[in-house]
C-alpha cells in the first residue's frame, strides 16, 4: 500500500543517505565505516526505496545492474591486487601516493581494493533484494 | 563479563541447535542464524574482551600500545565472518523458501525422497 | 624466492577467479564464458603443472600476501601435496569444463553456471594453497557456497531436498570449524597454520585436544566420513551429472586434505589418530554397504565415494606407528587422493553419459550398452575397475600401502574393514556393469518416457567423451607407470612427516621456538 | 562545567527514554503505546546527542550528532506512521476509553472502539501468522 | 538543483568536519555525483526558502514538542490516565507531497498526536491523538497550528 | 621372459582388430602366439635340463619392491608349456567355435589375456606381480564367464565366480604382504628359502590361512567349489582353458609353489589334506549324479582338483610327484573331454549324457579323440592317467598319517571318475542312435584337432612316459620339494610288477565297470547326496548374499534416513561425545572470575538477548521470531560496541538489518510455525542441544583462563599507521594485512548474490524435465 | 572526567538498561505484531542512546559513529515489518 509520507521522506533521505555510506567508505580506514558497512548502508538505502516506491523505482535509482556493479566490484578489487606486481612485490602489497588528500589521506591500493567491496556490497545486496521483492 | 557471555554463548549454541532440530524449515533457517550470532560472538568474547577500547590509532600518532586497544585481529574475522555469514544465510532463506514451494510442505521430514531406498540391486 | 615463482603460486586462485569475473561480465553471453572458461581452466591447469613442477624441483613455496612477514600477514603456501591436489583440481576444472559444454542445459549455463564453476575451483585451490587457518575457513566458504550454488542450480525438487541437507550439515561443519579458530586463536594467539604447529607445543593437554577433536569433526563432516557423511548420499544424486563430477572428485578432498594438514603438522601426534583410524574403519565398511543397496548409478558412487574416504583416513590414522609405516601410509593416502580425485570424477562424468543416453539413471530401466557403446562399456570399464582396486590400475596401488602399512603396522582389524570395503566395491561395481552394459536394455513400460531419441551429435559426443577418455588414460597411466605417482606421494609424505620444512619455508626467521622469531618487518 | 551540563542532559535523555520504556508497557493499546512512547524515546536520545555535543565540543561530533538528530526527526515519525497504519489495519484493538474512531467507516473495520469482543486480529491471510 | 547540490556538500563537509577548500571541492563533486545518480528518479520540486516562517514554524515546533512530552511522561508515570484518545480526520489544505509529510511528521512528533495514514485523495489526514477535548477542536488546533505554518513555510 | 607374458596383453588388445581384419581365418593366426610361446618354453625347459633355475628381473615399481621378476624352474615351466600348449589348442578351436558370433573379436582378447595373466602368475617370482596376474585371470574369468551377457544365469555364474575369487584374491593378498614382512621380502626366490622363518614366525598361522583361502578360492575347494559348476555357463573353450586346464590350477599351482616355505607343517598336512580329500570325494561322487556333459566334467575337474590338494597337503615326496604328474594327465585328457563336449553340444545342440547316445557314426574323429581321452582318464594301460593313477595310489598308501581312511578314499573317487570317463568318453558315442544324436555332424577340422592331439598326447606319454618324466616332471617336482637344481626322478612306468596299487587299480576297474553300467539307476539311487548338497555352499552364498544385502539395507535406512533434524542430531552427537570424551577438563579450571567487571547496563541488555532467545524457541508466530532474533542481533552488535569493536557493530548493525529485511521478503512465502514433534523428542533434542552448548561454554571457559598471547596485535599496532597507512586497525586488517581473506569473501558475498538470482528466477523448461516421478532421474538436466 | 560524573553515566545507562528490559517485556507479551515492531523500533532508539551516552562514558568519540548509524538504518526494518503486515491484509 502506498505511503505518501514514505514516499516523500524516503525521497529526501536516499541521496542523504548514500552520502553517507560514500563517507563511511572513504574515511574507513582511519575511522570505523569502509566498503562494508558503507556499501550495506548504500544497500540499505535503495532497499528503503524499493520498499517505499517499487522496485522499478529503485532499479532506475541505481542505474547500474547489480550483476554489473558486482562484477565491477570483483574487478575493482582485483585490480588493485595488481600495481604491486609491477614494482615486483607480492599480489596486493599496499602501493601509496606520495601526497596526502583531506579526508582520505594518502591514495592507495587499499582504498581501491575497499572501494571494490563497497560496489560489490551494493551490487549483491540489491541483486538479492530486488529479486525477491520482484518474486510478489 | 568473560563468564556471562560465555554462557550466553552456550545459550545460544543451545537455542540454535534446538531450533535446527526441529521439523519446520523456517525454524531451521532461524537457527542456521542462531549458530552464526553463537559463533561470532564465541570468537569475541575467546579474543578477550576489554571494554572501550577500540583499535585505533589516535590522529597525529604513529602508533599504539597493544595493551591500550582491543586485539583487533578477531574482531577483523568477525568481520569476515558475519559478512560470509550473512551471504550464505541469504543464499540458505531463499533456497528454503523455493523448496518450501517447490515441495508444498515445510516438513522436514517430508524431504526425504533423495535418501530413499527403492527395490534391490537388479538381480 | 622469485617473482614468477610467486605469481605462479597465486595463479590457482586468482585465475579461476579472474574467469569467473570475467564471465560475469559476459552473463548473456554463454558462447563467450564457455570460451573463458575453457581457456581459464586450462591455463589453470598449466600453472598448477608448472608449480608443481618448481616445487617438485626447487622445494616447498612460499608467498606472503600482501608482503607481510608470515605470522602477521596471510601465508600462500606450495608443498609437494599442496601442488598435487591443486593440479588435480585444476585437471578436474578443465575436464568438467569441457564436459559441460555438452553436458550442461542453456538455461543453467545462462544463469551464471560458469562463474560458479570457476570460483568453485578457486575455492578449492584456495583451500589446498593456503597456510593460514583462517584463510582455510574464507576458502572453504568459497567453495561450498559455489557448490551450494550448483547443487540447487534449476531449483528442481530433487536438488533443493538435497541441497537443504547439504547445506545445514556443511554450516554446522563450518560453525564448528569456525569455533575452533576462534579458540585456537585464543589459545596459540596465532593463525599461521605453521606458527601454530610450533606454538602449540607450548600449550599441549587441556583445550587444545578438545580443538584438535573440534577439527576433526569439522572437517569430519566436510569429508563425509562416518558417521557424519548424510549429506552426501542425500544431495549428490541430485544436480546435473557435470557438477555431481566436481564434487565427488574435489569435494570431499579438501576435506580430507585439512584432516591431513591439520593432523600431521599440528597434531602429529596423539590419541586422535586411533579416533580416525576406528572412524575409517566405519566409513569404508557402511559406505561400502550403503552402496551395495542402491539402484541409481550415482547414488552407487555416492556411497562409494564414502567408502573410500575410508581408505584415504586410514593412512592419516596409521601415520603414528612408527616412521616407516607412517610414510608408507600418507604415501597410500596421497596416491589414493590422486586416484581417486580422477577416478570419481570420471565414473560421474560417464553416468552422466549414460544417463544421456538412456534418459535415466536408475539400474533398473537401463542396459544393452555394452552391446550399443563398446568404447563407453571400456571407458567405464577402467575407471570402475580401478575404484574396485583392481590391479594394476590406479587404484591397486594405494590401496596395497594401506594394507601393507595396516599390516606391519599390526592393525588387523583395520585393513579387515579395508578388504571388506574392497570386495563390497567390486560387488558395487559389478552390479553396475551387469545391469548397465551386460543386461539388455528393458522394454521401456509404457508410462515411462522413452529414451531419448535424439541421437547425440557429433560435437556433443567428443565433447563427452574427450574429458572422460582423457581421465581414462590418467587412470592408465598410474596403473602401469607408477612409479614416478608414487615417488611423488612419497616425497610428499615424507614433507608431511617431516614439517620441520615446511615450518622453516614460512617462518625462516624461526630458530627457536618463543617470541625471538617474532620481531619481522616488512 | 560543560561535563556537568553534558551530564545533565544525559540524565534527561535517559529520563525520557524510561518514560518511553514504562510508556510501551502501561499504555493499553497500540496507538496510545506509539504516541506516547516512541516520540519519547526519540526526544530522550535528542538529549543524549545534545550531551555528546556538549561533552565533546568537537566540531566532526556535533555536525555529525545534528545529522543524526534530524535524520531521527525525520525516520521516527514516518516509522510511527507506516506501523500505526499497518497496526490499525491488521486490526489492532482501540482502548476501551477511546472516544471517536473517524477511520473506521473509510476503512471498513466494523467493530466500534472500545469493543472488548473481537479478534486480536482480522481473519489471517493464509500466510500469516496466528498470534498468541 | 544547484541549491541541493551546495546542501549536500554542506552536510559533506560537516559530516567530514574538515573546511579546507579541497574538502569543499570533494564534497561539491561527491553531492554533484550522487545528484547525478538521482537524476532519473524525478524532477526536484522548486523550493523557496523562507527563512523567517522556517523559524518561526521550528519555534512552534519546538515549544510543542517540550509542552507534550512533558504531558505524555506525567500521564505515562502516574498511576491513573486522563487520556481521551480518539482518531479524528483532518481535511487538509496542504497540496504537495512535501508540506504534507512535513506536516504529519510534525504531528507525529509532538507526543499525544500521531498521524496514522493519509487518505488516498490526499484531502483527509487521520491522526490519533491521546487527548480529545473536543473533535473540532482539535482539527481547529492542528489546522491553525502546525498546517499554517508548514504551509507558509513550502509554499 | 618379460616379452613373453607382456606379448599375449598386447595381443589381447590387438585381437578385435585383427579379428576384423583376418575373419575365419583369425583363429589359426591368433593361436600362432600361444604356440610360439609354448616352443619359447620349450627351449627354457631345453635350459633347465638336469636342474637349475633361473631368475629374470625387471623394475617397475622400485620404490615399493615390486618388479616384474619371473621365476623359471621346472614348476613354472611346467605349468606355462600346459597354459601355451592348451591356449593355442584352444583360440584355434574358439575360432571356428565361435565363428560368427558378434563379440568373437572381444572372446579373443578376454581368452588371450587371460593366458598372459595365468602366464604370469606362474612365471612371476614378486609376489606383488604374482597377486596382480592372480586378480587378473578372475577379472578375465569373469568376462568370459559372463560371455553370452544377455542370459541372466551366465550374469550370476560370472558374479559369484568374481566375489568368491575377489574375496579369495583379497585374503591372498594379505596373506601374501604378511610372508613378505615375516619373510623380509617380496620375491619367491628368496621366500622359498627363508621357510624355517616363515614356519617358526608367530604369524605363520594367518599366513597360512591366508593363502590357502586365496588358493582354495581359486581352485574350487570345499566350502568354495560351488563356482565351478555353475562356471559353466561360460562357452565350452572357456571351460576347457580357464575352468579345467589353467586357471582352476592357479590355486594347485601357488600351494605347490609355496609348499618349501609353508608347508610340512601339522596345520599345513591337516588343512590341506583334509579339504583335499572332502572335495575329491564330493565332487567324484556328484560328478556321477549330472547329466549334463558339461557339468559332469566340471565336477569330475572339482574331484582332480581336490586330489592334487590332497597331495600337495601330503608333502611327502612320493605325492609331491603324483601331484606333479596328475597335473599333467588331467590338463591333456579333461582339456580334451570338454573340448569333445563342445564339439558335442555344438553338432546336437544338447549336452544331455542322459539322452543322447550314438554319436560315433556323425563324429568319428571326436568320437577317436573320446575314446583316447576317456580311456586316460579311466586309468587305463597303456595311457598316461594310468600311471598317474598307479602314482597316485602308491602316493597315498604312503601317506605319513590317516593312509587306511584315504586309499579307501581314493579308491572309492578314482571308481566314479571311471564312470565319468566311461559316460562321456564312450557311453555317448556308442550304443544306437538317439535323440539329437541324429542331426549330428562332425565338427569342422579346428575343432577336432584340438581334442585327438590332446588324447594322443595322453597315449604317447602313457606308452613312453621317460622324456616328459625327465624333461618336465622330475624338475617340477624338484621345485616343488624346495630343491629346483636337484631333480627328482619319478621312475614311470606302465609296469612295476604285481603291488599293491596294482591291485588298486584292478579293484578300481572292476567296481568302476560294475557302477558305470548302472549308471542311471545309482544316479536314482545317489540322489539323496545331491539333494543334501543343493543345501550346501551355493545356498550359503545365496544366503549370505541376502543377508548381506539385508544388513546393508538395515544400516543404510538406518544412518541414511532421510530425515534431517536426525541428521544434525547425530553428528551433534557425534561431537558431543567426542568433544566430552577428550575434553577431561576438570571442572575448577574453570575460569569463573569472569563475573566480577559486570555492569548493570551489559546485565540488562545480555538478559534481553538471552530472552529475546528463549522467546525465539517458545514463539509460535514468525514475526515474532524475526523481531526476537533482530533483538539478539542488535544486543549483541552492542555487546561489540561496549567491548572496543565500533567497526563490528556498525556491520552487525546493518546486517541484522538487511537480514531482516530479507526475512520479512521470504516470510510471503513461507508457512507458520508448526509443532510438528512430540515432547519427548523435544525434550530429548533440548538435552543434546543444551548440552552442546555447555561444552561450548565450558571449552570458552577453559580457555579464558589462558594468558592471551597478542604479538600479531602488537605487529598490527605497530604497523598499521606506519606501514599500512591506516588509523583504524580493523579495517587495516581487512583491506591490508589479511586482503585475500576479504577478497573470497566478496566473493562468497558474489556467489551467494547469484545464487539467488538464479534461484529465483530461473525456471527450467516443464519440457526438459524428464521422469519427474523419480527424483533421481529427474535431475539430468 | 570526576568520578561523580562518571557515576552517573553508569546510572544513566543502567535506566537504559531498564528501558530495554521494560522494551522486551512488551515485546514478548505483545499482543499484535504491530507492538512487538514498535518494541523492536524503541530498543533500537534506546540502542542509539546507549551508544552515545557509552561513548560519552569513555571519552571516545569514534564510538559515536555507530549511534548515528543506527539512527540511520534501523528504521528500515520497521518500514519493513509495517509493509509486511499491511501486505497480509490485502490479501
Ligand atoms: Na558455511
Ligand atoms: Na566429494
Amino acid at each position: 500500500m502506498h505511503s505518501v509520507i514514505l514516499y516523500t521522506a524516503t525521497r529526501y533521505m536516499l541521496p542523504l543517505l548514500v552520502l553517507v555510506s560514500f563517507f563511511l567508505l572513504l574515511r574507513g580506514h582511519n575511522e570505523p565505516g569502509g566498503g562494508f558497512v558503507g556499501g550495506l548502508v548504500a544497500a540499505t538505502s535503495f532497499t528503503l526505496y524499493a520498499l517505499a516506491h517499487n522496485v522499478a523505482k529503485a532499479r532506475r535509482a541505481l542505474r547500474i545492474d547489480p550483476r554489473t556493479l558486482i562484477a565491477v566490484g570483483l574487478a575493482t578489487a582485483f585490480v588493485s591486487g595488481l600495481p604491486a606486481l609491477l614494482r615486483g612485490e607480492p599480489f596486493m602489497t599496499g602501493q601509496w601516493t606520495a601526497f596526502e588528500l583531506p579526508v582520505l589521506g594518502k591514495l592507495g591500493t587499499p582504498l581501491l581494493f575497499d572501494a571494490g567491496v563497497y560496489q560489490l556490497v551494493i551490487g549483491i545486496s540489491m541483486m538479492i533484494i530486488f529479486a525477491l521483492a520482484e518474486e510478489d | 563479563m568473560s563468564t556471562l557471555l560465555a554462557i550466553v554463548v552456550g545459550v545460544l549454541y543451545a537455542a540454535g541447535l534446538y531450533m535446527m532440530m526441529r521439523r519446520s524449515i523456517i525454524k531451521l533457517i532461524i537457527g542456521l542464524a542462531l549458530l552464526g550470532h553463537a559463533t561470532n560472538l564465541l570468537i569475541f568474547t575467546a579474543g578477550g574482551l576489554s571494554r572501550g577500547q577500540p583499535a585505533f590509532v589516535e590522529q597525529g600518532a604513529k602508533l599504539v600500545p597493544v595493551e591500550a586497544i582491543a586485539d583487533p585481529l578477531p574482531q577483523a574475522l568477525i568481520l569476515t565472518a558475519i559478512v560470509i555469514g550473512f551471504g550464505v544465510q541469504a543464499f540458505a532463506i531463499v533456497l528454503f523458501k523455493r523448496a518450501y514451494q517447490t515441495v508444498g510442505t515445510d516438513d522436514l521430514n517430508q524431504m526425504r525422497q533423495t535418501d530413499r531406498l527403492s527395490g534391490g540391486p537388479g538381480a | 624466492m622469485s617473482q614468477s615463482a610467486e605469481i605462479l603460486l597465486l595463479c590457482p586462485i586468482l585465475v579461476p577467479f579472474l574467469t569467473g569475473v570475467l564471465a560475469l561480465f559476459f552473463w548473456n553471453n554463454r558462447r563467450l564464458q564457455r570460451l573463458i572458461s575453457v581457456l581459464g581452466m586450462a591455463a589453470t591447469l598449466a600453472a598448477a603443472l608448472f608449480l608443481m613442477r618448481t616445487v617438485s624441483s626447487t622445494g616447498i613455496q612460499v608467498l606472503q600476501v600482501g608482503n607481510w612477514p608470515a605470522p602477521f600477514g596471510i601465508t600462500i603456501v606450495a608443498d609437494l601435496l599442496s601442488a598435487v591436489m591443486v593440479s588435480l583440481a585444476a585437471m578436474m576444472g578443465l575436464a568438467v569444463t569441457v564436459y559441460s559444454l555438452a553436458g550442461m542445459d542453456a538455461q543453467r549455463e545462462s544463469f551464471g553456471y560458469y562463474p560458479i564453476l570457476n570460483v568453485l575451483v578457486m575455492g578449492i585451490c584456495g583451500s589446498f594453497l593456503t597456510g593460514d587457518i583462517f584463510n582455510l575457513y574464507v576458502w572453504f566458504e568459497v567453495m561450498l557456497i559455489a557448490s551450494f550454488c550448483l547443487i540447487a542450480l534449476g531449483g528442481e525438487r530433487a536438488q533443493l531436498e538435497g541441497a537443504i541437507k547439504y547445506i545445514t550439515l556443511n554450516l554446522i561443519s563450518s560453525a564448528i570449524f569456525l569455533a575452533a579458530v576462534g579458540i585456537l586463536y585464543r589459545v596459540v594467539g596465532t593463525l599461521n597454520m605453521a606458527d601454530i604447529a610450533v606454538r602449540i607445543q607450548s600449550a599441549p593437554g587441556g583445550p587444545a585436544t578438545t580443538l584438535s577433536i573440534m577439527f576433526l569433526v569439522a572437517f569430519g563432516i566436510k569429508a563425509a566420513v562416518f558417521p557424519m557423511f548424510f549429506w552426501l548420499p542425500a544431495s549428490y544424486h541430485t544436480p546435473p551429472a557435470v557438477v555431481s563430477a566436481i564434487f565427488a572428485g574435489l569435494l570431499t578432498k579438501v576435506g580430507i586434505y585439512a584432516l591431513i594438514r591439520m593432523f600431521t603438522l599440528i597434531y602429529p601426534e596423539g590419541a586422535v589418530h586411533v579416533l580416525i583410524m576406528v572412524i575409517a574403519g566405519f566409513t569404508l565398511v557402511c559406505g561400502g554397504l550403503g552402496a551395495i543397496v542402491q539402484e541409481e548409478l550415482r547414488r552407487i558412487l555416492s556411497f562409494n565415494i564414502i567408502s573410500h574416504i575410508g581408505f584415504m583416513i586410514m593412512g592419516l590414522g596409521l601415520m603414528d606407528a612408527g616412521h616407516a609405516i607412517g610414510k608408507l601410509a600418507l604415501t597410500g593416502t596421497v596416491l589414493y587422493l590422486i586416484h581417486d580425485i580422477i577416478v570419481k570424477t570420471n565414473l560421474f562424468l560417464v553416468s552422466g553419459v549414460i544417463q544421456r543416453l538412456q534418459g535415466s539413471g536408475r539400474l533398473s530401466s537401463l542396459g544393452g550398452l555394452y552391446h550399443a557403446r563398446p568404447l563407453l562399456a571400456l571407458l567405464f570399464m577402467i575407471p570402475a575397475l580401478s575404484l574396485a582396486g583392481v590391479p594394476p590400475l590406479s587404484g591397486f596401488w594405494p590401496k596395497l600401502m594401506l594394507v601393507r602399512a595396516g599390516l606391519e603396522a599390526g592393525r588387523y582389524l583395520i585393513v579387515a574393514a579395508a578388504l571388506v570395503a574392497s570386495i563390497l566395491t567390486l560387488y558395487s561395481v559389478v552390479i553396475i556393469w551387469e545391469q548397465v552394459f551386460w543386461k539388455d536394455k528393458p522394454e521401456s513400460r509404457v508410462f515411462d518416457r522413452s529414451p531419448i531419441s535424439d541421437p547425440l551429435p557429433r560435437s556433443a559426443w567428443l565433447a563427452y567423451l574427450l574429458p572422460v577418455a582423457a581421465l581414462a588414460l590418467c587412470t592408465l597411466a598410474i596403473g602401469f607407470w607408477v612409479e614416478p605417482f608414487s615417488v611423488l606421494s612419497e616425497r610428499a609424505a615424507d614433507q608431511l612427516l617431516d614439517p620441520r620444512g615446511y615450518i622453516d619455508a614460512i617462518l625462516p626467521n624461526l630458530t627457536e621456538p618463543g617470541p625471538a622469531g617474532l620481531k619481522g618487518a616488512p | 562545567m560543560t561535563q556537568f551540563v553534558s551530564t545533565l542532559l544525559a540524565i534527561i535523555g535517559a529520563f525520557f527514554i524510561l518514560v518511553a520504556g514504562i510508556g510501551l508497557v502501561r499504555m493499553p493499546d497500540l496507538f496510545l503505546r506509539m504516541s506516547a512512547t516512541a516520540k519519547a524515546s526519540t526526544f530522550g536520545v535528542i538529549f543524549t546527542f545534545g550531551a555528546a555535543i556538549v561533552y565533546f565540543q568537537d566540531l566532526a561530533v556535533t555536525s555529525r550528532c545534528l545529522a543524526a538528530i534530524i535524520f531521527l526527526l525525520v525516520t521516527s515519525p514516518v516509522a510511527a506512521h507506516m506501523i500505526g497504519r499497518a497496526g490499525y489495519l491488521t486490526g489492532a484493538k482501540l482502548w476501551e476509553g477511546t472516544v471517536t474512531d473517524q477511520m473506521r467507516e473509510d476503512y471498513g473495520r466494523d467493530e466500534p472502539p472500545g469493543q472488548a469482543t473481537p479478534p486480536a486480529e482480522p481473519e489471517p491471510p493464509p500466510n500469516d501468522d496466528s498470534e498468541n | 538543483m544547484f541549491l541541493i547540490n551546495m546542501l549536500l556538500c554542506l552536510i559533506w563537509v560537516a559530516l567530514t568536519a574538515d573546511l579546507s577548500p579541497a574538502n569543499l571541492l570533494f564534497g561539491f563533486v561527491a553531492g554533484f555525483f550522487i545528484l547525478w545518480m538521482m537524476r532519473r528518479i524525478e524532477q526536484p520540486s522548486r523550493y523557496y526558502y523562507k527563512a523567517g516562517h522556517a523559524v518561526r514554524l521550528t519555534l512552534i515546533f519546538c515549544w510543542e514538542l517540550i509542552k507534550a512530552n512533558i504531558r505524555v511522561a506525567w500521564d505515562v508515570l502516574t498511576p491513573t490516565h486522563y487520556m481521551r484518545p480518539g482518531i479524528v480526520a483532518i481535511p487538509l489544505d496542504a497540496k504537495t507531497d512535501e508540506q504534507i509529510t512535513l506536516l504529519a511528521n510534525m504531528i507525529t512528533l509532538t507526543p499525544g498526536t500521531l498521524s496514522l495514514d493519509v487518505s488516498e485523495d490526499r484531502k483527509v489526514l487521520y491522526i490519533h491523538s491521546m487527548y480529545i477535548k473536543d473533535v473540532e477542536q482539535t482539527r481547529r488546533e492542528i489546522k491553525e497550528g502546525f498546517e499554517r505554518a508548514v504551509i507558509e513555510v513550502l509554499e | 621372459m618379460l616379452w613373453a607374458v607382456l606379448l599375449g596383453f598386447i595381443l589381447a588388445i590387438a585381437a578385435p582388430a585383427a579379428h576384423r581384419v583376418l575373419g575365419r581365418a583369425s583363429g589359426w593366426v591368433l593361436g600362432a602366439l600361444p604356440a610360439g610361446l609354448f616352443i619359447y618354453f620349450l627351449r627354457e625347459l631345453a635350459a633347465i635340463q638336469g636342474g637349475g633355475h633361473r631368475v629374470v628381473s625387471h623394475g617397475w615399481v622400485p620404490s615399493l619392491g615390486v618388479e616384474l621378476s619371473f621365476l623359471v624352474d621346472g614348476l613354472s615351466l611346467l605349468f606355462a608349456l600346459m597354459i601355451t600348449g592348451t591356449g593355442a589348442l584352444v583360440v584355434v578351436y574358439s575360432g571356428r567355435y565361435l565363428a560368427g558370433h558378434r563379440h568373437l573379436g572381444r572372446f579373443y582378447a578376454y581368452l588371450l589375456m587371460f593366458m598372459a595373466s595365468m602366464l604370469g602368475i606362474v612365471l612371476a617370482n614378486n609376489i606383488i606381480s604374482l597377486f596382480i596376474f592372480w586378480e587378473l585371470t578372475s577379472f578375465s574369468s569373469y568376462l568370459l564367464i559372463g560371455f553370452k551377457h544377455d542370459e541372466q544365469r551366465s550374469r550370476q555364474a560370472a558374479r559369484m565366480a568374481l566375489l568368491v575369487t575377489g574375496l579369495g584374491g583379497l585374503a591372498l593378498m594379505a596373506g601374501l604382504l604378511l610372508m613378505g614382512q615375516v619373510g623380509g621380502s617380496l620375491e619367491l626366490s628368496e621366500l622359498l628359502g627363508r621357510g624355517e622363518e616363515l614356519r617358526a614366525h608367530g604369524l605363520y598361522g594367518a599366513i597360512l590361512v591366508l593363502v590357502v583361502l586365496g588358493a582354495f578360492t581359486k581352485s574350487a575347494q570345499f566350502p568354495f567349489h560351488f563356482w565351478l559348476p555353475n562356471a559353466m555357463e561360460a562357452p565350452t573353450p572357456v571351460s576347457a582353458y580357464l575352468h579345467s586346464a589353467t586357471m582352476v590350477k592357479a590355486g594347485i599351482y601357488l600351494l605347490a609353489r609355496l609348499s618349501p616355505a609353508l608347508g610340512g607343517t601339522q596345520a599345513w598336512m591337516a588343512i590341506l589334506t583334509a579339504t583335499g580329500a572332502l572335495t575329491m570325494v564330493l565332487g567324484a561322487w556328484l560328478a556321477i549324479q549330472q547329466v549334463d556333459l558339461k557339468r559332469l566334467l566340471a565336477y569330475s575337474t572339482l574331484a582332480v582338483l581336490g586330489l592334487l590338494t590332497m597331495l600337495l597337503g601330503l608333502g611327502v615326496e612320493a605325492a609331491v610327484k603324483a601331484a606333479v604328474l596328475y597335473l599333467l594327465v588331467h590338463s591333456l585328457y579333461k582339456g580334451a573331454l570338454f573340448l569333445i563336449s563342445g564339439n558335442v553340444d555344438h553338432a546336437t545342440g544338447s549336452r544331455d549324457a542322459g539322452e543322447l547316445r550314438g554319436l560315433r557314426r556323425a563324429m568319428p574323429w571326436t568320437c577317436g579323440a573320446a575314446l583316447l581321452a576317456g580311456l586316460s582318464m579311466a586309468g587305463l594301460p597303456p595311457f598316461f592317467g594310468f600311471i598317474g593313477k598307479e602314482s597316485f595310489y602308491a602316493a597315498v598308501m604312503n601317506a605319513p598319517a590317516q593312509a587306511g581312511l584315504l586309499v579307501v578314499l581314493a579308491v572309492v573317487s578314482m571308481t566314479l571318475m571311471f564312470v565319468v570317463a566311461g559316460v562321456v568318453g564312450f557311453r555317448i558315442f556308442m550304443g544306437p542312435v538317439t535323440g539329437g544324436a541324429a542331426r549330428a555332424h562332425e565338427a569342422p577340422r579346428a575343432m577336432w584337432v584340438a581334442p585327438v592331439l590332446l588324447g594322443l598326447l595322453g597315449l604317447l606319454f602313457g606308452l613312453f612316459p621317460g622324456p616328459v618324466e625327465r624333461g618336465l616332471l622330475a624338475p617340477a617336482a624338484a621345485a616343488v620339494l624346495g630343491h629346483p637344481d636337484v631333480p627328482v626322478p619319478l621312475d614311470l612306468a606302465l609296469f612295476h610288477g604285481l603291488n599293491w596299487e596294482l591291485a588298486l587299480s584292478v579293484l578300481t576297474v572292476a567296481a568302476g565297470i560294475v557302477l558305470y553300467r548302472s549308471w542311471d539307476r545309482v544316479r536314482a539311487a545317489i540322489g539323496v547326496l545331491e539333494r543334501l548338497h543343493r543345501h550346501g555352499p551355493a545356498r550359503w552364498y545365496e544366503w549370505a548374499l541376502q543377508a548381506l544385502d539385508k544388513v546393508a539395507r538395515v544400516q543404510t535406512l538406518l544412518l541414511q534416513c532421510g530425515s534431517l533434524p536426525v541428521y544434525v542430531q547425530i553428528v551433534l552427537i557425534v561431537g558431543i561425545v567426542a568433544i566430552g570424551v577428550t575434553w577431561g577438563a576438570p571442572i575448577n579450571t574453570l575460569d569463573l572470575t569472569g563475573w566480577r567487571d559486570v555492569r548493570l547496563y551489559e546485565f540488562m541488555i545480555v538478559l534481553v538477548m538471552v530472552l529475546a532467545t528463549c522467546e525465539i524457541i517458545r514463539t509460535r508466530s514468525r514475526l515474532t521470531a524475526i523481531i526476537s532474533l533482530g533483538v539478539v542481533g542488535y544486543c549483541i552488535a552492542l555487546i561489540f560496541q561496549f567491548y572496543g569493536a565500533p567497526d563490528l557493530a556498525v556491520t552487525q548493525f546493518a546486517i541484522e538489518t538487511l537480514s531482516v529485511v530479507l526475512f520479512v521478503l521470504v516470510l510471503y512465502r513461507l508457512p507458520r510455525f508448526a509443532r510438528l514433534t512430540a515432547g519427548v523428542r523435544r525434550g530429548w533434542d533440548a538435552l543434546v542441544a543444551v548440552s552442546f552448548g555447555a561444552l561450548m561454554t565450558g571449552l570458552l571457559l577453559t580457555s579464558a583462563s589462558k594468558e592471551s598471547d597478542s604479538h600479531l596485535s602488537r605487529y598490527f599496532a605497530q604497523n598499521s599507521v606506519a606501514e599500512a597507512k591506516g588509523h583504524n586497525i580493523v579495517n587495516v586488517i581487512l583491506v591490508d594485512f589479511r586482503a585475500l581473506d576479504t577478497l573470497g569473501e566478496i566473493t562468497v558475498l558474489a556467489v551467494a548474490a547469484i545464487g539467488v538470482f538464479a534461484l529465483l528466477k530461473l525456471r527450467l523448461e516443464k519440457a526438459r524435465r524428464r521422469c519427474p516421478p523419480n527424483a533421481a532421474d529427474s535431475a539430468m538436466d | 572526567m570526576s568520578a561523580l560524573v562518571g557515576m552517573s553515566l553508569l546510572w544513566v545507562l543502567g535506566l537504559m538498561g531498564v528501558a530495554v528490559v521494560l522494551t522486551f517485556y512488551r515485546l514478548r507479551i505483545g499482543p499484535t505484531v504491530a507492538d512487538r515492531v514498535i518494541a523492536l523500533d524503541l530498543l533500537s532508539t534506546i540502542g542509539i542512546g546507549i551508544i552515545v551516552v557509552y561513548s560519552i562514558e569513555t571519552d571516545k568519540k569514534i564510538l559515536l559513529d555507530a549511534a548515528i548509524l543506527l539512527a540511520l538504518i534501523s528504521f528500515v526494518a520497521t518500514v519493513a515489518f509495517a509493509r509486511y503486515l499491511e501486505k497480509g491484509v490485502r490479501r
